[in-house]
């Protein structure tokens, strides 16, 4: 019978369901500025991946050019990564996408990435409800060119140099819903339980979610006269309603006040509970979405939350009908016809 | 005219009044009609009956580039000698479209026969041409068609009287139109029937005056078209993708490519859907070029044999695309069906003019891989090939085609079915990284500069890598470092020098041993092996001719030069580009013998342009 | 150490202990740094004051592709006999980056100097370079600054350090301070407290030990730069483009081409306002580069003096415009400041690689007027001259710069105010067009190629015609007509062969009688004059020098070859894209006299790799 | 004194207010299908110009590539002409615009030139709020290319061959209006009284003009299931308001029910009058328009009228504060600075 001592075992740290730590889903250590809303996202992403215990290798990260699209390079190093060409990710998603929809996908842009030279093919991946995750970090400005205005940055805002924005702000979540996206929503780099709250019921549904995630430049666009700078967030973010999540692997009989909550059952068996802050606030009615959403540009707010979200409608991949097996891995019996099909296709043109 | 004379007692259609002698099997008919007439399904008729007899047929069609009412010429050259190359002469016309009757009627060559629509009066114009007026309103009306088939079936009736005229066998005609509308009974019975009345009706009351005929080869004659096939290279090429297993397609239409997919999709509806329904494949209409590869580019990196086919403003927009799918060394198939350019340029007028552009597509030192199918085979065949090639070689690959290969009516043997299974090229699984304890993306371990690569959800904690179109190191790390910029970049050209031994060999034909070499590539093929035959019978001149298949070149190229006291380089584009090619690549002390035969004018090129220039040079034209 | 010492008694800078000569104006200093911490005014001063005391410099900066927190080497090069290139020895280092200053000791030559913080121990890496440690810090606090500017100011010391140790004036260094921050006083007396701290230290505590030194030149002393202006190339071609009477600009941000866009903003806010505030301008920030071209080819078909700039990436986006530019004949202006590619490639290193892509950027048979300044002084002609020729040509043209003219600082005679007036080319105003009875917009009217064309708006009812990419004749009319089509190409091949009789003729430098020849464009100049002084000197090698600054190529470009037994073609790309051009456009015979001499590791080539290459192949190397 | 009867002088023709007659407003013969709803358009044009008295030399017509972006060639011949590239006419249309604002722009551009390939710079051509008249020519398919569906066809509607179009439909309308056009309505090929109106107002526009014309497909797009068909349009057309226009150079004073009414007073003087048919029509609230737009597709109701008009917002020549003569024009004294400006410049750099 042991009597002597035992030494208390070092901590462990903590592991998730599937039993990865952390560490697993760590990135590179960023090039981007101290302070800059871009880092901040990729923890938040991060955390969510792990927290929700998604296997690293079976994600893609996938992105255009920009600081921001720079950033899947300091998130889950063990996960695929594509840095494609500027504005133009959208198209290289869908294709690996569809070469591979067992796989998830997150996505990351820029405002200049999206809504200026990748505007075409944003809408066109809106509109087809691929099943990725769509996230802008939305700075205002071109940030990795120093930072010329995007077409996001609202009417009236100011330059460093004092340069004022006389063009109006592309507001990407009217966009989003008027065109197809099935999950539309808004956050802010600094908000990090909404943010969290979100991303992770953004992994429990099915079809295109769009983030909007204000995301500011602290070196060009956080100063006074910015609206997409900190000090502006802080005083003009409006929640339109609070995010909670309920991950299927978790007990769902959490208590939630049925008049003022909205629970949203996701694809997985998690469930989305949507506390009503705005009045006027209700997620799942389209054509309401984008009134509130243009209403509050004339009322000067910057809302935030889920804005839209429709877990019934088919994504692009159920669309196409595709195999249940990853479409690049099919072995040649089932993707080269038979020596009789070509006979027969002879034998059409004799 | 009543309908009792068009059943009156047949006669014999005579020979030509002046005993000379009959023209069998080697001439060439028009039909001159506007397009959205329906013409097509007569004109193919009249194409495949022939080539059921077993003569050797080819047939071109030169539409406007609108959808309807506008001038459209399908020739179809009868060959007994297989020469299939447009041929400038016509022997006779079918002028249908009262439009350019007069200029179609003015442009032939004396002796030539015309059959036009009483109404029109053509014979009014020229006395050295033979003419044959038919009440075509009349007949069709007769034909018994409801009013609104009519237009259509009026090109039926030019088919039976050219029938008649040229003795087409009627039975040939007979099984063609019932193949043409197999799924379609009442539609065969319809269409024969005016095939008939016109036949009929030349029977009865057109004297033949012309020296032209049809006669069926020989079962044994070496000619003899049985057992092959005609075929356009577009749908040919759409088999080759689909045998090759391609999985994704992105696409945006354009003319002359768009039957590549189109053909592509039918195919894939109907052999590549699974019992339960499902696909396995996705081929999706692009909102443009740049998605369209963007999507091909991010499936072959995910793993997947994706193509896209397009062509000239289509590829000038996938510039920025090819460059990335170089530099980040992913798979890709691009078929480009050449049209002439530049930049809307003739949309549906044929050209070689892409190739100097294709080569270096995108900004810095890019290069790529190109394959040039020559005929409807090779479109299958390349098809096929691109795929091996572009996951063999981590690298997009080009396949350039052009409109008269593409949609234009060619024989062929039939296809083969292919031998060598599909291989994926150099893709380390799980198990192979757990025995390696990892690896470095772009190390060139094997010396051919071709790296290795995993597939997106690779179940291995070092699978994983880092894909981008800025500056890496061996590991997929960012890097700026000048050395690792250099290396990966001499890399890459060893891999483009591995991909010539890779690429589809030239083919020569001729001795090998001549001092007059011709050098070619894609449709321009068919001109010249029957300008050879001039060459050799008009002016005693041998030749001989490689006709290159791919770029980078391969050894064979740079030796038929050095073998050569001068070679004639042959291409459809103003600027020499194949030349131009060779100039770069080749020994500059061959370079010196090469000259230029050009033709550029939106037409497919034809014998005589080639032998004339050749014969010329060479001081043996008469 | 207390303040005090600072103000101790001044002693001063020590001979170096050995005897060893003193190395006057004829040596390199890097600083190495990281991006964002402010240190580009500091070097700027630095090399300001250098060339204020006559002395030829020139500086570089090697900045990663982001925005702060990476490494960035400045590197100033002072050379007595006015040598700019890239020098790859440093003599002096400023060790301002932890992360880089091992490295960067350890990559010095023996013998070498290196100013660093004492914190870093450098002094332990090697034994064979010599040290002077600072306290960065201390300096910096006790400069007084507030400690929010510490992190600018400290940047100031190491520039007073290196002016005490340098024997650099500073009564020039003060003037250089004030005149950069002339606009903030305040400023200007930090920077310049901050220099003094630093050279006091050094003047008290440092002893002189390395041979370098800087020494004002006699004010007649022929290199003497005095009169010279400090200039980068974006700048200038911005100033060449407001000159020139640019009036539309489309743009889209890249790096290294941003700023030409950016220093144009600035000119037209201060020079073309006009009194009621209203702008002669319209510069718009486009959604992307397809966009900014777009505007440009519409703008220019409108009559305005359009201009675009970008960068490869951007360029690739362009192909489908510039193929409609050209065979529409609009006029335009592209400049490409080019990077390193393929692809996104390096960002921010240089390269001249797009030249080949670009000469022929679109599908089909596409050619393209290019401009290849080699100097910033060339970038302000050349920017002006573009304009001139794309609307005399009616097609656009392109200036190729790179990111080491166009980003870093040169030397150079100040800029001469355009003396010919501006002129608009063949535009017909109504006027003419009541005089003439109309016209053809195709037609070529007077044998050069170069058709007439008139402006939108102009009053008159046979004025208007219609613009189009797709076939057309001689009036301007829709035509698919095979011979239309052909006489329009061959007629744009005419007007290609006049712009070379019209576009800037090559430079030659040497006695043109040498056999060897040394072909090349843009900023491989630089290494190359220096490389034919090292030739000479070291190998005995007498070399003449041809620099070609436009395509296509003019006689003289022929003639140089034609005249020499060998001819070394150097650029700055792996495929030797100049030669390529070259063996496509010379006399074949010539051809196999092009040697090629290549650098393409991103950074700007330097004179040894250029001479090394050529004294060896002319077996004269030692 | 006469006594021979005088024979009548042959009737005059109708001449406009610049004393030109119809031919001169007249174009090249289509080659387009007889029945395209695109000639019909080109008709009304060519009435609309030369009604409203505008100077033929004055107007530019841009284009892209289609059947529908030939029509250029097929009025107006008179004019001057750019028949551009695929999808990216906004930018050149925007470019001559700015070298010469003084000229008035009708670009005419089809469903797939505009929604598909052209996403992106439509997107961003409306938000600049360029003066202009920009006609979608809508067939609902790629014409030119032989019917394939654009991003226009609605859901559900069937192709010649019985493919059925999955995804949803972009409503260029609501997206136009969302972005910042200041003059967005829809009309009808075979509607000539209303397109007749509304080509009118659109002259009397200053700002970009958004005008989506259904314009059937005789050849790929006019059958059974297609919802682009004339007979779709004839059971389905839903006018939100009657259009009505008097020309700045025509009485007025006419009479109208200011409370079914609405008077738009125009740039130029001319008024356009709505007449309310729809209850919840508003044309003036940017939110509303968005609304009942999104609202008529659950209704599967084709809306057509003025939806939305702006006539105070800047146009973008306006931003962009250039000085009254075209810019191309301008003579070198004013293009040119002075030898002293280079001096001063080359001092800086000392
Ligand atoms: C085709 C092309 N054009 C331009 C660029 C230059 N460029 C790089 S990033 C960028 C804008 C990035 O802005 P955004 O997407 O908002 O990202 P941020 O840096 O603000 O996070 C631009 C214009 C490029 N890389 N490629
Ligand atoms: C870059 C490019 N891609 C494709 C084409 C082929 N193309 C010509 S017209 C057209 C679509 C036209 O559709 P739409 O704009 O709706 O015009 P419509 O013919 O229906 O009037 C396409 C895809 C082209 N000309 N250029
Ligand atoms: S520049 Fe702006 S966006 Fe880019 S990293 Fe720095 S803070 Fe972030
Ligand atoms: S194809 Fe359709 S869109 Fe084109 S012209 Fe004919 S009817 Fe009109
Ligand atoms: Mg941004
Ligand atoms: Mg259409």
């Amino acid at each position: 019978m042991a009597t002597t001592p035992v030494a208390p075992a070092p901590k462990a740290p903590k592991l998730n369901r599937i039993g990865l730590q952390i560490l697993d889903y760590r990135g590179g250590k960023t090039t981007l500025c101290a302070g800059c809303g871009h880092n901040a996202i990729s923890e938040r992403i991060t955390e969510a991946f792990f927290e929700m215990g998604i296997q690293p290798e079976r994600v893609m990260k996938m992105s255009g050019i920009g600081c921001s699209s720079k950033s899947p390079a300091y998130f889950m190093s063990r996960s695929f990564s594509f840095n494609s060409v500027h504005g133009r990710m959208p198209s290289v998603a869908t294709g690996a996408l569809l070469a591979n929809k067992t796989m998830r996908s997150v996505a990351v842009s820029g405002d200049g990435d999206t809504a200026s030279i990748g505007m075409g093919q944003f809408v066109h991946l809106m509109r087809r409800n691929v099943p990725m995750i769509y996230i802008i970090e939305d700075n205002g400005v071109y940030g990795l060119t120093k930072g010329q205005f995007s077409a996001t940055a609202d009417i009236g805002s100011k330059q460093k140099t004092g340069v004022v924005n006389d063009l109006p702000a592309i507001d990407i979540c009217a966009l989003a819903i008027q065109l197809g996206a099935t999950f539309v929503g808004r956050s802010f780099s600094g908000d990090k339980k909404q943010l969290s709250a979100m991303l992770k019921a953004a992994l429990a549904h099915q079809g295109t979610v769009l983030l909007d995630v204000i995301s500011p430049c602290v070196t060009f666009n956080d100063h006074e006269g910015s609206t997409k700078s900190y000090k502006y967030m802080q005083e003009h973010e409006e929640e339109v309603g609070e995010v909670g999540f309920v991950p299927f692997f978790e007990d769902i009989s959490v208590e939630y006040d049925a008049n003022t909550t909205i629970d949203v059952p996701m694809h997985d068996g998690s469930h989305l509970r949507l506390r009503k802050i705005h009045e006027e606030y209700a997620p799942t009615d389209k054509i309401g979405a984008v009134k509130l959403l243009n209403e509050s540009h004339h009322k000067g707010e910057v809302l935030t939350g889920v804005f839209y979200v429709d877990t019934q409608k088919q994504d692009f991949a159920q669309l196409l009908n595709l195999v249940d097996e990853p479409l690049a891995t099919l072995p040649e019996s089932r993707t080269r016809p038979s020596r009789e099909v070509l006979t027969q296709l002879m034998e059409l043109h004799l | 005219m009543t309908p009792t004379q068009l059943v009156a007692e047949s006669q014999p259609a005579k020979q030509a009044a002046d005993g000379s002698k009959r023209i069998v099997n080697d001439f060439s008919i028009q039909v001159a009609t506007v397009n959205g007439s329906g013409s097509q399904s007569a004109n193919s008729v009249l194409l495949r009956s022939i080539f059921r007899m077993g003569v050797p047929v080819s047939g071109k069609n030169l539409f406007p580039s609108n959808i309807a009412g506008l001038p459209t010429w399908y020739t179809i050259r009868v060959n007994k000698d297989g020469w299939v190359a447009r041929k400038t002469e016509i022997d006779l016309l079918i002028a249908m479209n009262p439009e350019t009757a007069k200029e179609d009627v003015l442009s032939m060559k004396a002796g030539g026969a015309v059959i036009y629509d009483e109404g029109l009066k053509l014979n009014e114009l020229r006395s050295d041409l033979i003419f044959y007026a038919v009440p075509f309103d009349q007949l069709t009306v007769a034909t018994g068609a409801e009013a609104k088939l009519r237009k259509l079936i009026k090109n039926m009736v030019y088919v039976g009287i050219a029938a008649q005229l040229l003795s087409i066998d009627m039975a040939s005609v007979e099984e063609t139109v019932r193949k043409q509308f197999a799924k379609k009974v009442k539609a065969a019975e319809l269409n024969l029937n005016a095939v008939r009345v016109g036949h009929d009706y030349a029977k009865s009351t057109l004297t033949k005056q012309d020296p032209l005929a049809v006669e069926a080869l020989a079962a044994d004659h070496p000619r003899n078209t049985r057992g092959k096939i005609i075929i356009d290279g577009n749908a040919a090429a759409a088999m080759g993708a689909m045998f090759a297993g391609v999985t994704v397609v992105g696409w945006y239409p354009i003319t002359p490519s768009s039957s590549v997919v189109e053909n592509l999709i039918d195919l894939m509806k109907k052999y590549r859907v699974e019992k339960d329904g499902k696909a396995t494949f996705a081929i999706v209409q692009a909102e443009d070029e740049l998605a369209a590869i963007g999507m091909v580019l991010g499936a072959g990196w995910a793993g997947a044999r994706a193509m896209t086919a397009s062509s000239g403003p289509g590829l000038s927009l996938m510039a920025e695309f090819a460059g990335l799918g170089y530099y980040a060394e992913l798979p890709g198939v691009i078929f480009d069906i050449q049209r002439t350019g530049p930049s809307t340029g003739l949309p549906t007028r044929t050209s070689q003019a892409d190739l100097t552009f294709i080569a270096g597509l995108s900004h810095g030192d890019t290069k790529h891989v190109i394959l040039l199918p020559g005929s409807v085979k090779e479109c299958f065949e390349f098809g096929m090939e691109c795929f091996e090639l572009a996951e063999q070689l981590q690298t997009p690959v080009f396949m350039l085609s052009d409109l008269d290969l593409g949609m234009n009516n060619w024989m062929s043997e039939p296809f083969d079915y292919p031998e060598k299974p599909i291989s994926r090229g150099k893709v380390l699984s799980a198990e192979d990284l757990q025995r390696l304890g990892g690896f470095g993306r772009y190390k060139d371990v094997d010396g051919d500069g071709i790296p290795y690569r995993t597939l997106p959800g690779t179940d291995h904690p070092l699978a994983a890598y880092f894909t981008r179109g800025s500056g890496h190191n061996e590991k997929a790390l960012y890097s700026e470092r000048p050395d690792d910029y250099e290396n990966n970049m001499l890399r890459l050209a060893r891999k483009f020098d591995t991909a010539k031994t890779l690429v589809p060999k030239p083919i020569l034909e001729g001795s090998g041993k001549e001092k007059v070499g011709i050098l070619a590539f894609g449709t321009s093929h068919w001109a010249i092996i029957e300008a050879r035959d001039q060459l050799t019978r008009e002016s005693k001149l041998a030749t001989d001719y490689l006709r290159v298949r791919a770029y980078p070149f391969t050894q064979e190229v740079h030796d038929f030069v050095a073998r050569h006291d001068r070679v004639y380089v042959v291409e459809q584009n103003r600027d020499a580009q194949l030349q131009s090619l060779l100039k770069v690549d080749l020994d500059p002390a061959f370079a010196v013998k090469l000259r230029s035969v050009l033709h550029f004018n939106g037409l497919p090129i034809d014998a005589r342009s080639v032998s004339a220039v050749i014969a010329e040079e060479e001081g043996v034209a008469k």
